[in-house]
């Protein structure tokens, strides 16, 4: 079977990637401490932890409560800031044969375009526009959830930014099609989707939310209809390519996120309970080709039909 | 260094009416694991309790090639392993997280656990040789006081508080601990257990001018480092920063940790 | 014990509930097949499968799809219209001491109307607007998720109906609190949320999605942080009562919902796994009332403090 | 009168590569069931496999107060049910359904299976006296050909086909059934089984005039009647309507079924 393996890799608006399975940022930290479990070379990119501007320390702790079938996770953006992930994260990452995609978020429309000036410069792949953290009070959030939010936000960075861009969506949206459009016309390379839906946990014994901040976003198999739901919404909205994610576990779950026409997919919530996650998806795909004798992945993209 | 691995269950063990103790064949934990170390543990079959659990290491057998862990029942997660018998196998990661500082120029010690947190305490006490080694331990009534024949074998002076008095000192563990300051003196304190009593237990620490460790709780996601969630407030130069109790703790000097969260 | 159960009645816009626990629409029919299995007395209310002014087949199936901690439904409103509800269905459930919620959807403007003008003629308690069905093509949905839908169905159905109205909300936006507003503004007694969320899910053997419908909604314990926060932020919004569902399965789930601002709470697909459902979550209710003594269950209504 | 109960597993046992059957002790569902009906049973604890899965009785022992069911594992609702052991419990609802139409007029009877559709039908045989019972069962391949000495000792003649000639006539059972009818007929024909199957038993009984029951499978929310989403397009006067498969099933007459959907 080894040379008949399928062809596996995959293109994001310019970015080759040798598979299509995709660390979801915020869930990989940068990579190291992965490392030690899994094969980072078997990845097809790894997005990074959201960088800002200067560094952040992000919310209060608890910062994590576990509900039925996912999670809601408030960690507010914590990370050493955009220049420490240039000094000390890229070289450590670019040991391995993996893209790298830098996640950004920002408080202000200038946060976003001097981030995507500095990493233009910069030995990664791609940026990935953090449009849609729910647990900060100003900034990234509300540009996601207007179309002419993201608009803004999308054209300003595009001017910045000399690398492919990603932007990501949130699904706390009416009509997520519409965002996606909107990004698409200002010259978004990729659309990835979903980002976590908002949402909160009470502990009904101290009649007050677990988390300290409140509320959080809710990501794992729980919201993983919602999820399909959407990127086949937008897969079929927008020419440019679309990264799927939101509760893939196996690679089932990113067979089902593919056929209804991502092109690669992300993968979160499942590494904090396998830490070969990542590895395992990518390799439940190439048996679902070798099942059906399908020998390149690109040949599954989008192919659903409708009842 | 810590590894995914999946391992044979000994035996289970109900110590009391919601404690349990599992003891798990593993030569890889039981070679690698220090005093203060935890374990990260599948706690369902797909999606039930989604999250591992960490769990902290109460015992080692090296010769034996296993190692005990002590748990009460909270919620699903536990409840879910408390079901598990001799014949199932648990889906680990360990082991996790630094160690309690044990240093040979300590002469004298003292352990201040309460509920749960006595159990990596026990571990501390059992791996602690040639040292004189009190323990001080607080619950809430004697019927969550577990493995105290265990604590006695492994101290030289055991003190018991309940919150009732149902069993020992009725009242604060803390108040024991700071009488017998009065006459006595240790080269550091560990302790692990409710924040207030953690919290008791540093301010006596520090006016007493003992060193002082603390073992932390903080709810985990991937309890490897990389998730974030874990976050606890230390001190960094002028200012403070948070760290991560799954990586950089539990175990932390207790000077370092800002206890305002 | 007895002499000490506590108070459970609540008020829902006038309509006194012997306790906060109502059966949800759709996941009960109309309380015939359940009372096999439960003591209908013992239920605050059932709100009955969804009626339409004609009686409609629905959609093909299959119309249900499991999720993780969730499941998808494509009913599409089956229901024997209005009418049959009235000849065959409220005398049967008049012989329990169990309030009636006539939840009705329509497709057009006109069809609302006219059903809550023959229903303010009949024995039942409330009606219940299903504004946000996701199973129908045109009608119900269209009107749950913009305000200005919402105000014009709103203030056109209460002119007709001269019984309690609450306004069921639609999860599928990007702000419910303003949709919620809308609905008070013009005279909603009550707000109940929320419904399904809208998903999908993919055979990926067949490489077509599993319901025949191809989307549906989703409900079950997955959802229930979503309609926490959801049921927060509405409760903080509006003065008129709330009622709160997704995904209650326990007394406890009940509980957080009722702490977040609450005065009712439905119990919809748990129904499915144990018809006892409603009125195990009602003992539950009871349960966490005499742990913490409290003698009312009105006392614990809104009383969440954030952190 | 179906009822919520849980009940004790007697035996668990593997009858083919994924296929097993299980012993239920319950006097009541031993009592009252009849063939064609079904448990809807829960198959994990918690959330993992949320809803009831729907499987039919294959078999009574009144004496003994036990039951069993034999089921195919396909995903994880059944992967569950074939790890319970002698010693667990199950959760039903049960019985549920309606019945095959039992007549002492039908002096000679035909059951066609296919697949899992095969179980109802054993215990249709079981229950039939004093016929003759010829029994034409296809499967995909000889492995999963389970139950055909009970097949044997409960029918005069059983007729057996394979998609892949692994096992008896290579090709459709219904090609079989065809070729017997042109030297025999029958009073009734049961069928249960994947969709096509049905659909040509139900052509060529309707050509030969032969009374016929279909048992169909639906996926099923509540399992009693109350949902709405097990639907079943079947004939109302002059047009049609969506009948139930839990509740006015999951047995049809086979023209009153509109297999259009
Ligand atoms: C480093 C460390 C060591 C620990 N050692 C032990 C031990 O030796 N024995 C023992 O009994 N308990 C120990 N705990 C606490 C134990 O992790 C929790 O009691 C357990 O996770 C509860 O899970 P549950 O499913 O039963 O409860 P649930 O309340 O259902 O859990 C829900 C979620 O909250 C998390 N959670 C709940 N309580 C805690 C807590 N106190 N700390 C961290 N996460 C929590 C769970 O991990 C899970 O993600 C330790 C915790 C930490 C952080
Ligand atoms: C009236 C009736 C009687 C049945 N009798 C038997 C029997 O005796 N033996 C047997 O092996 N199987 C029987 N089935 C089929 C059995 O219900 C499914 O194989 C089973 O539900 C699959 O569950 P799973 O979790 O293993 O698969 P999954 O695919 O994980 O199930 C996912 C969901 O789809 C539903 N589902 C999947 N396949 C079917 C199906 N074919 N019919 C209905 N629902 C389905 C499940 O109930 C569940 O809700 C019967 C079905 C019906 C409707
Ligand atoms: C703990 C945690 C932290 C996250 N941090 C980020 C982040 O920094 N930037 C971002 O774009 N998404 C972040 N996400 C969202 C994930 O990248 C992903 O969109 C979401 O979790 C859905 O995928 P999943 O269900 O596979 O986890 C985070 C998710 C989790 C669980
Ligand atoms: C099978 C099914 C049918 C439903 N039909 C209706 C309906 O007719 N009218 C309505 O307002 N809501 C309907 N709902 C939505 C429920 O009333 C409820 O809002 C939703 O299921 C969330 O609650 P739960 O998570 O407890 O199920 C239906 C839900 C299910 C699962
Ligand atoms: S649990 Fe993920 S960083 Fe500590
Ligand atoms: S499964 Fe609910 S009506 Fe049939």
């Amino acid at each position: 079977m080894t040379e008949n393996k399928p062809k596996m890799d995959v293109n994001i608006g310019g970015l080759i990637l040798s598979n299509p399975v995709i660390a979801a940022s915020g869930t990989f930290g940068f990579g190291r401490e992965y490392s030690k479990y899994t094969d980072l070379n078997k990845i097809g990119a790894i997005s990074v932890k959201a960088l800002t501007l200067e560094p952040r320390q992000g919310n209060k702790p608890p910062r994590i409560a576990e509900t039925p079938g996912g999670i809601l996770n408030s960690v507010g953006l914590q990370n050493p800031g955009v220049r420490a992930f240039i000094k000390d994260e890229i070289p450590f990452l670019r040991k391995f044969d993996t893209a790298i995609i830098a996640n950004i978020a920002g408080n202000t429309l200038e946060d976003y375009c001097e981030m995507a000036e500095i990493l233009s410069r910069e030995d990664i792949d791609a940026v990935e526009l953090n449009v849609s953290c729910p647990n900060v009070k100003k900034g990234c959030m509300s540009f996601g959830n207007t179309t002419a939010g993201i608009t803004e936000i999308t054209k300003e960075v595009r001017k910045h930014l000399r690398k492919p861009l990603i932007v990501k969506l949130t699904p706390n949206v009416t009509d997520i099609k519409e965002i996606a459009l909107a990004a698409e016309a200002e010259g978004a390379d990729a659309i990835s989707l979903i980002n976590t839906l908002y949402g909160m946990a009470i502990d009904i014994h101290r009649k007050r939310p677990i988390l300290a901040n409140n509320f959080g976003g809710l990501s794992g198999p729980a919201v993983k209809p919602i999820a399909l739901r959407m990127v086949y919404e937008v897969s079929k909205a927008v020419k440019v390519p679309v990264i799927g994610m939101g509760g893939i576990t196996t690679g089932d779950d990113a067979v089902e996120f593919m056929l209804a026409g991502a092109t690669a997919i992300m993968v979160g919530t499942a590494n904090f309970v396998n830490p070969t996650a990542c590895v395992e998806v990518e390799k439940g795909i190439e048996n679902y080709l070798s099942m059906y004798n399908i020998n390149d992945v690109n040949d599954i993209i989008g192919i659903l039909e409708l009842n | 260094m810590s590894k995914v691995i999946s391992e044979k269950v000994e035996k289970v063990e109900q110590l009391a009416k919601s404690i349990y103790r599992m003891t798990i064949k593993s030569a890889y934990i039981s070679e690698n694991a220090k005093p203060g170390q935890f374990v990260n543990v599948k706690c369902s079959e797909g999606i039930n309790a989604l999250l591992r659990r960490p769990i902290s290491i109460c015992k080692v057998d090296k010769d034996r090639g296993t190692f005990d862990i002590v748990f009460q029942i909270k919620g699903i997660g536990t409840e879910y392993l408390a079901q598990k018998t001799a014949t199932s196998e648990v889906d680990l990661i360990a082991p996790l997280g630094n160690t309690f500082n044990i240093d040979a120029k300590h002469e004298k010690i003292a352990v201040v656990g309460g509920g749960i947190g006595i159990f990596p305490l026990l571990y501390l006490l059992r791996e602690l040789k040639d040292v004189e080694k009190r323990a001080y331990l607080g619950f809430r009534n004697k019927d969550f006081a577990v493995l105290l024949d265990e604590f006695e074998a492994n101290c030289n002076v055991l003190n018991i508080s309940t919150d009732d008095g149902s069993m020992g000192y009725k009242g604060l563990v803390t108040d024991i601990l700071e009488n017998d300051l009065k006459s006595c003196n240790f080269d550091i304190i560990y302790t692990c257990g409710p924040m207030p009593m953690i919290k008791r237990v540093v301010e006596i620490a520090h006016k007493n001018n003992i060193k002082c460790q603390v073992s932390m709780e903080q709810r985990m996601g991937c309890g490897i480092g990389a998730c974030l969630v874990c976050a606890c407030k230390t001190k960094k130069e002028e200012s403070w920063e948070y760290s991560h109790v799954c990586k950089d703790g539990p175990v932390f000097w207790s000077d370092e940790v800002i206890f305002d969260d």
